[in-house]
């Protein structure tokens, strides 16, 4: 099963914990899921050099990135047994504690669903032209390096 | 079309550059004009691919520079 | 990092959406974490015998579930990186579409994450002391088998 | 204590079986009153403790028989 259209993935600011809610909520109907798996990325308090990461201010090219998600959704489809897949990720500005990041899997069995998550999630570190400015407390800044 | 820590050093998030004829030229001019880039890792895409080796340039193409992606 | 106290696992009926949002919630004061991974098990409308399962009677032997539960937890911690992690079960009737497993894990980085979160999944399913009786549309019913 | 399935067989969720020594003799009474289990799977938790061997039992010790888990 694979869904053509495209996606809309970038959410401005943080994701909130009601979106997910909702997401799941509309999952009740599909009763071939057995397993939903759900990776949530959340903005870090890290020290760098002695200053605290207040925030992350995510920028993207995003039409690349659109096409480099939808790329990954149907090799995702391809690759594994699931039944859906939402991927979600904040622009601009999100706070520390806040979430940046949102992908969830479903499938009939668990064994896809979490193989497939963790998937999208390496590929969306890896492959996707996303950057996080990290603002410090006094208003400074660093670019954030993924590892 | 430049992005991330890249744009602060360019100081601009586009950038006019006439009449180079593939990525390898792009490259010697951008060193010359910010010889701090060639400290930097970036990668080019062009029309929204990422290239891996020397890509001829047309008029019309959309080349982008992309410093290391940190999303998620 | 252990956490020593009990914590309750079994809830009556379905895990709503709302309750996981607000778990999430919570979250957002624990600025070390970067990672959070959330499985969820659905119960599904799986058809055994040309008839449709339309919900899962869950009993456990709760004392026993609660001590393997604490069991599971304190090897967890001491095997993985972890900030936190909780368990959620359902008790009673879950319907189709319905949630009755909730498994939360949040780390500092994503590994520890999904493989801590991966780990009790599959623990929770071969060693605690609980039964799903799977309910028909004509209200016969038959015992779940665990694969 | 009895669980899932077997309490549907046994027809009960506890038994009282008086002057039971250990875990085999256990088994062997079960089997004489209800045939029925010995075709089926099911271990023996001897104070929330799951047993791989014979187990002495003692008058206060609280035995379950557990059939297959199906949790999650």
């Amino acid at each position: 099963m694979t869904e053509k259209k495209k996606h809309k993935v970038f959410i401005q600011g943080a994701i909130t914990p009601t979106f997910i809610a909702d997401s799941i909520a509309k999952h009740s109907g599909k009763t071939t899921i057995g397993a939903h798996d759900i990776f949530l990325g959340q903005v870090r308090n890290d020290m760098i050099d002695h200053k605290t990461v207040a925030a992350i201010e995510y920028s993207a090219y995003e039409e690349m990135a659109e096409n480099l998600f939808h790329e990954i959704r149907e090799a995702i489809f391809v690759k594994y047994d699931i039944v859906c897949m939402h991927i979600y990720h904040s622009l601009g500005l999100v706070k520390t504690g806040e979430i940046c990041l949102f992908v969830f899997v479903s499938a009939k069995h668990r064994k896809n669903a979490f193989d497939a998550c963790h998937d999208i999630v390496e590929q969306i570190k890896a492959m996707t032209p996303i950057w996080g400015k990290e603002i410090f407390e006094d208003e400074t800044h660093t670019w954030k390096i993924n590892n | 079309m430049v992005f991330g820590q890249l744009s602060e050093i360019i100081n601009a998030s586009e950038l006019a550059l006439l009449a180079i004829n593939n990525t390898n030229e792009l490259n010697k001019i951008l060193f010359e004009l910010y010889p701090i880039l060639e400290e930097m890792k970036f990668t080019i895409a062009v029309n929204k691919k990422i290239i891996h080796e020397n890509t001829p340039l047309n008029h019309k193409d959309i080349v982008a520079l992309l410093p290391p992606f940190s999303g998620g």
